[in-house]
């Protein structure tokens, strides 16, 4: 069942992944990113946090990507055109990247004494999460609600920043 | 009282009065800055006093004299040398505490009338409360090395007053003349320091004090050492020969700067350092010496320039010298609280003479030159009174205040063995030409017509003519109290710290001979005066053309300024022209800059390929790093992992 | 057949699997940042590394019990979120200052 | 049970429920439209069968048989796909709601009357209802009109700003309840019957009024109904769609209504407990055991379903600022607030 499951929808992830790469209009991309999203919270539900699972529909697929497609339609992104690009993203890059997979599947091939995922393991409940998240770890929690307040106030001030510059009037 | 005095208030008051006039002063009312700068030496006054109560006998007395007050955490702890931050009371620096607060708080009075119509009177005020504390912390200090700060805090603040008219290019000249002069002075105090260290291991004069009386076999060689290079320093603030010649430009500050800075207080910081080290120049024979004839040296020197001079306040400056010379004399002739006593007496009327002269100057509408001045005495009777009272008493007429102290130290170096006899005849001949050179100003001042027409001279407010008043009292009756034997009353106080000097426990009939013999030369000086001065008359130019010679000598000041800018000035500045536009300019900046801009534009060289601007290709860098930085972090891992297939550390801790 | 087809359910997934799952996907960020021509795109690749990251979180998380690796994650929202509100705005002032979303032609340093 | 039979029985419930789910949308269509016609004084749909029942039939009847038509310059993938997102979303959602009791279970606890019982069945709702904005955003993107554009820019911003509003009105709930789990937050508004409903016994009732605000907003409906604003934009984000795909829209529309009302239901006026709690004590017969929960449940919809009805035959629609403005500068305040008074409340308790 659990392997079913994961079997299905690492599939999508990658696929995902790749439709994301291949597609050349931002919009597709961004559909394709929402794929993955959503079916990363699938995972993370057979993981058994359920938690992240919401967390990840709400905030990534419901919040960050319905800004990236926001984006998308208010600047009207077209296809992208073909520029030349860099010699040293292809000369460079793809080697450093396939030298990255390779270490890193090492690693994780040989690394011993890693468990297996079952469907009958237990789950991780909202309530533990929040008890550690709202005791032990309260400051960091309260930071990063200023943090984000911060964003806020900063993308406010990007976009006004340009009505300023088109309309030097007001 | 518990035993503490609290005397970290006595600095800290004006220096709190400093910071508030100096960071506010800008924004608060002048009634305010004044309030401040007034009340804060009052305040350290009044612990003075409370202090003095246990010395005095009054109130209760002291758990013991001296009495220490040390921070309990230390100022400086490197292995053996250990220094903190104690503040010592005993009878000698009570003294001086009192002239200080005192004179300073009669002066501050003095201050506000007379720097009434300055703009940046804040300024002036906060300066003046910081010389306060850099003062008294010089006064109260335990060692050496806190009795520096002060040393340098008072140069610091001097050079600040002097040139607080910053405008005038010859008060900015001088401001940096009195700094430059003391420098060579400290040079020597931190020589004299060190050698204090290298051979007794401690600054604290106490702790010095009781090793050499711990082995009295000790004397001569390094002590005397030592002694020269703290005496070089004394030169150098104390204005003696040959670093003189600070004191009389520094006559640009204002007035009542002179009175307090140059006159009253800090020009006697070096006697109060020698009385305060008096037990090394005790052991050293040679170095007492040299500063008694120094001083006998300074005092004739200043004297015979200060006939002369028709700037008013340089007369008095050269005066100052030559007292100085005085109280280096009582000390060359180990007749320290004679020395003490003088410096008091001269404080009060010196700080008078300078307080009646601003006042002069004042009403003549800052008109400094004596032959514009004349017949002031109706136009501004107090201050001609009190002025009259200064005189008298600078002239050693008799039982005024100067005729006591003076009279100590004459007699203390006719009865000092060895060159003792030509010390007192030097000092006999400096007191006449005092007294001549003081009724020179009193008569040009005071008498015959008003020489200047623009001039309309009028009393001063009562804020200057009350010190007045009351430092004239002071200069009238203050040689009381060192009246008798052994300096009576003053010297049986001090003795506990400075000793009694069996030189000082002579005949009286002697003494009275001396006395009577100083009131002579006194008395000639004025004669001559009268005769030159009283009423405008050629004799004193025909005697000045007939002796062409030695009156130009005197006239410029025997040319010292001129041979130091020959010898030291014009060198020092030519060889520093020279170092400054070759070695550093050419050399070392534009060396270094060539360098490092090759440098700079080397590596841009090779760098601007890499910073493209394009995002992708930094990417590209970026994964090659982690990449690179993965491999580094599990190589050996890696490795392993593939020769023997053993567990990855990592993981497998559990 | 309904034997194995019944073990095929039971079947469990290593963990190592989830680990290379999100390798992968963070290299496929990765080489979208490389050849992604739209300044959103590459935007997008960030994001996507950054879940790939979380996947290897939680499947930490899950290998030792500890809720610290999930709460890892979801800091890593917060700060994800954030981050595309400045981003984008970003993007949008680039775009009207240069009128273009082509990651090749925004190469001056400067807005 | 076996995973075969479980597979089985939970089919068995989705297809049932996904009809029941249809009908009561089409049948929410007619009721609509009746007591508009009420409100504005006229009969409403009654030529179809007694009292135009049979109305909705010949409505889908009507929908599938129409030509269905593509514009020719639409962007073609997402065109299709949008509609099949939003009534996707707005169905899904419907899968973690307790409509029954629970009491009545089949072999193995296994529950009738809700198709998933999942620890955050709660969030799982707001998740879907966040995935529905791609069906309304992308609609009027890729229907290349500007009609669509705009009304679809307007509903999705609509749709995330009350969002906000929406959960934080819920977070009062859940701190009461102690829990995401949608069966047990109806348990714990006890068996007292209306007095322990959180809407008056738990003092939510702040809270439930953010709730009917931000859930009239979220289902675009009057008088927040502007992304359909016939007078500015024609139809809105629907505009280019005909046929079963417009059918899709609408549908969707209703069953978001259904479900907001279902939430509102369990989550402020008990679930399926009857009003009158234990005072009327329950016959021993199982059949009724079962079926009056599910009455009471359907009951209180219903009613929601009603004054959704009367708000939108009566207020007049809002300008778009004055949406915005009252989505965040009174609403999420509001509901800030609550949470405050709650938690303390909880605390001090």
């Amino acid at each position: 069942m659990h392997l079913i499951l994961f079997i299905v929808f690492a599939g999508f992830c990658l696929a995902g992944a790749v439709n994301l790469l291949v597609q050349t209009h931002p919009i597709n991309s961004a559909l394709s990113l929402i794929v993955v999203m959503t079916s990363l919270a699938v995972l993370y539900l057979l993981l058994g946090a359920e938690f992240l699972a919401a967390a990840q529909v709400i905030v990534y697929a419901g919040a960050i990507m319905v800004l990236f497609t926001f984006v998308v339609m208010l600047l009207n992104a077209g296809r992208e055109e073909r520029t030349l690009g860099s010699r040293a993203a292809l000369v460079v890059g793809f080697p450093a990247v396939v030298a990255l997979l390779a270490v890193a599947a090492t690693v994780i091939l040989h690394t011993q004494g890693l468990g297996t995922a079952a469907m009958r393991d237990g789950i991780t409940s909202t309530q533990e999460l929040s008890a550690v998240l709202f005791t032990k770890l309260l400051l960091p929690f309260e930071v990063t609600s200023v943090l984000i307040l911060i964003a806020i106030l900063g993308s406010v001030a990007l976009a006004r920043s340009g009505e300023g510059e088109r309309t030097p009037g007001e | 009282m518990n035993g503490s005095l609290h005397l970290w208030l006595i600095p800290l008051l004006p220096f709190a009065g400093f910071l508030l006039n100096g960071i506010l002063g800008r924004k608060l009312p002048k009634a305010l800055v004044t309030a401040i700068a007034l009340l804060m030496p009052l305040g350290s006054f009044a612990i003075v006093l409370s202090a003095s109560r246990g010395f005095l006998g009054i109130g209760p007395p002291l758990a013991s004299v001296p009495h220490i007050e040390s921070l309990d955490y230390p100022w400086i702890n490197a292995g053996l040398f250990h220094v903190d931050f104690s503040f010592v009371l005993d009878q000698l620096s009570l003294v001086m505490l009192l002239i200080i607060t005192g004179v300073g708080l009669l002066i501050h009075i003095y201050s506000v009338g007379y720097m009434e119509h300055e703009d940046g009177s804040w300024r002036y005020f906060a300066y003046l409360n910081l010389f306060l504390f850099f003062m008294t912390v010089l006064v109260l200090a335990g060692n050496a090395l806190l009795m520096f700060v002060g040393w340098e805090g008072v140069g610091l603040a001097s050079y600040l007053l002097i040139g607080f008219w910053f405008q005038k290019t010859s008060a900015a000249d001088a401001g940096k003349k009195a700094f430059v002069v003391n420098r060579i002075g400290d040079f020597g105090f931190l020589i004299g320091m060190f050698l204090l260290l290298a051979n007794f291991g401690t600054l604290t004069f106490s702790d010095i004090a009781a090793t050499l009386s711990a082995n009295p076999a000790w004397t001569g060689g390094v002590l005397t050492a030592t002694a020269l290079c703290l005496f070089v320093g004394a030169t150098g603030k104390s204005a003696q020969l040959p670093l003189y010649v600070w004191l009389p430009d520094a006559m640009e500050g204002p007035t009542p700067v002179s009175a307090l800075i140059h006159a009253a207080t800090m020009v006697t910081a070096g006697v109060y350092m020698i009385a305060r080290t008096h037990f090394l120049f005790d052991r050293s024979p040679y170095a007492l010496g040299v500063v008694a004839i120094i001083g006998a040296a300074t005092a004739l020197f200043a004297a015979t320039i200060g006939l002369v001079q028709t700037d008013i306040k340089r007369v008095l400056a050269y005066s100052t010298v030559s007292q100085l010379g005085y109280m280096f004399l009582g000390c060359g002739v180990a007749a320290y609280s004679a020395a003490i006593f003088h410096l008091m007496t001269h404080s009060f009327f010196k700080a008078l003479l300078f307080l009646a002269a601003g006042s002069v100057i004042h009403g003549m509408g800052g008109e400094q030159d004596m032959r514009k001045m004349g017949g002031l005495r109706e136009r501004m009777p107090v201050t001609y009174w009190t002025m009259t009272a200064a005189v008298l008493a600078i002239a050693g007429f008799p039982f005024f205040s100067a005729f006591f102290s003076k009279d100590a130290i004459l007699y203390a170096a006719f009865v000092s063995g060895g060159i003792g006899k030509v010390l007192w005849f030097v000092g006999l001949v400096t007191a006449a030409l005092t007294s001549f050179y003081m009724f020179r100003l009193w008569y040009l001042t005071f008498w015959g017509e008003l020489r200047s027409h623009e001039a309309h001279p009028h009393e001063s407010p009562w804020s200057m003519t009350g010190p007045l008043a009351i430092l004239a009292v002071l200069s009238v009756v203050g040689g009381w109290i060192g009246f008798g034997g052994n300096l009576g009353p003053f010297g049986r106080f001090l003795a506990p710290t400075l000793g009694v000097h069996n030189t000082e426990a002579g005949a009286a009939g002697l003494e009275w001979g001396m006395s009577a013999l100083a009131v002579l030369a006194g008395a000639i000086g004025w004669y001559v005066a009268h005769r030159f001065y009283s009423q405008p008359s050629e004799s004193a130019t025909k005697l000045a053309t007939s002796f062409a010679g030695p009156y130009n000598l005197l006239v410029h000041k025997y040319y010292v300024d001129e041979i130091y800018s020959f010898l030291f000035v014009k060198p020092v500045l030519a060889l520093s022209r020279f170092f400054l536009e070759w070695v550093v300019d050419v050399a070392i900046l534009g060396g270094l800059a060539w360098l490092l801009g090759g440098i700079a534009m080397l590596c841009g060289a090779i760098l601007q390929r890499w910073q493209s601007g394009n995002l992708r290709s930094y990417a590209a860098w970026l994964a090659l790093g982690a990449a690179a930085l993965l491999l580094f972090v599990l190589l050996p891992w890696t490795l392993l992992l593939a020769g023997i297939g053993i567990h990855v550390g990592m993981v497998t801790h559990q | 057949m309904n034997s194995n087809y019944a073990q095929l359910l039971q079947q469990d997934v290593p963990l190592t699997w989830y680990l290379l799952l999100s390798a992968v996907l963070f290299c496929l960020g990765i080489v979208g940042f490389l050849i992604k021509r739209n300044l959103i795109t590459v935007f997008m690749s960030i994001e996507l590394m950054l879940n790939a990251v979380n996947l290897s979180f939680v499947t930490f998380a899950h290998q030792w019990h500890a809720v610290k690796g999930q709460i890892f994650v979801f800091f890593v929202m917060m700060v994800a979120a954030a981050e595309a509100a400045v981003g984008l705005a970003i993007i949008i002032a680039v775009f009207r200052a240069r009128a273009t979303l082509a990651v090749d032609r925004i190469d001056l340093m400067k807005l | 049970m076996t995973i075969l039979q479980f597979f089985l029985w939970s089919l068995l419930k989705v297809i049932v429920v996904t009809v029941v789910m249809l009908m009561s949308v089409a049948y929410t269509v007619l009721l609509e439209r009746k007591l508009v016609g009420r409100i504005q004084n006229r009969w409403g749909p009654s030529r179809v069968g007694p009292f135009g029942l049979l109305q909705p039939l010949v409505d889908g009847a009507k929908l599938f048989l129409k030509e269905d038509l593509v514009p020719s310059a639409v962007y073609r993938p997402l065109y299709l796909i949008s509609p099949i997102i939003a009534l996707g979303c707005a169905l899904i959602s419907i899968a973690v709601v307790p409509f029954g009791s629970p009491d009545v279970t089949g072999p193995g606890g296994f529950h009738f009357f809700q198709i998933s019982d999942i620890n955050i069945g709660l969030l799982f709702i707001l998740g879907i209802t966040s995935i529905g904005v791609y069906g309304i955003a992308l609609s009027g993107w890729s229907s290349n009109n500007k009609y669509s554009l705009f009304g679809s820019l307007r509903s999705s911003a609509q749709l995330i700003s009350y969002e906000l509003a929406l959960g934080l009105s819920l977070v009062g709930v859940v701190l009461r309840a102690g829990s995401l789990n949608l069966r047990e937050i109806v348990e714990s508004q006890g068996n007292h019957g209306l007095v322990s409903w959180n809407l008056f016994g738990g003092f939510q009732f702040v809270a439930f009024f953010i709730y009917l605000m931000a859930a009239y907003a979220e289902t675009n409906r009057s008088p927040f109904d502007l992304p359909e604003a016939e007078s500015e934009l024609t139809a809105g984000y629907h505009t280019e769609y005909s046929s079963m795909k417009f059918a899709m829209f609408f549908m969707a529309e209703y069953a978001n209504m259904i479900t907001v009302g279902c939430v509102a239901t369990l989550l402020f006026l008990g679930g399926w407990t009857s009003p009158f709690g234990s005072l009327i004590p329950l016959p021993q017969n199982i059949l009724v055991q079962a079926l009056l929960p599910i009455f009471w449940f359907v009951f209180k919809v219903f009613t929601f379903l009603f004054l959704y009805v009367w708000v939108r035959g009566t207020l007049p629609r809002f300008r778009y600022d004055q949406l915005m403005n009252f989505g965040w500068c009174y609403l999420m305040p509001l509901a800030i607030l609550n949470i405050v008074a709650t938690s303390l409340w909880l605390a001090y308790k």
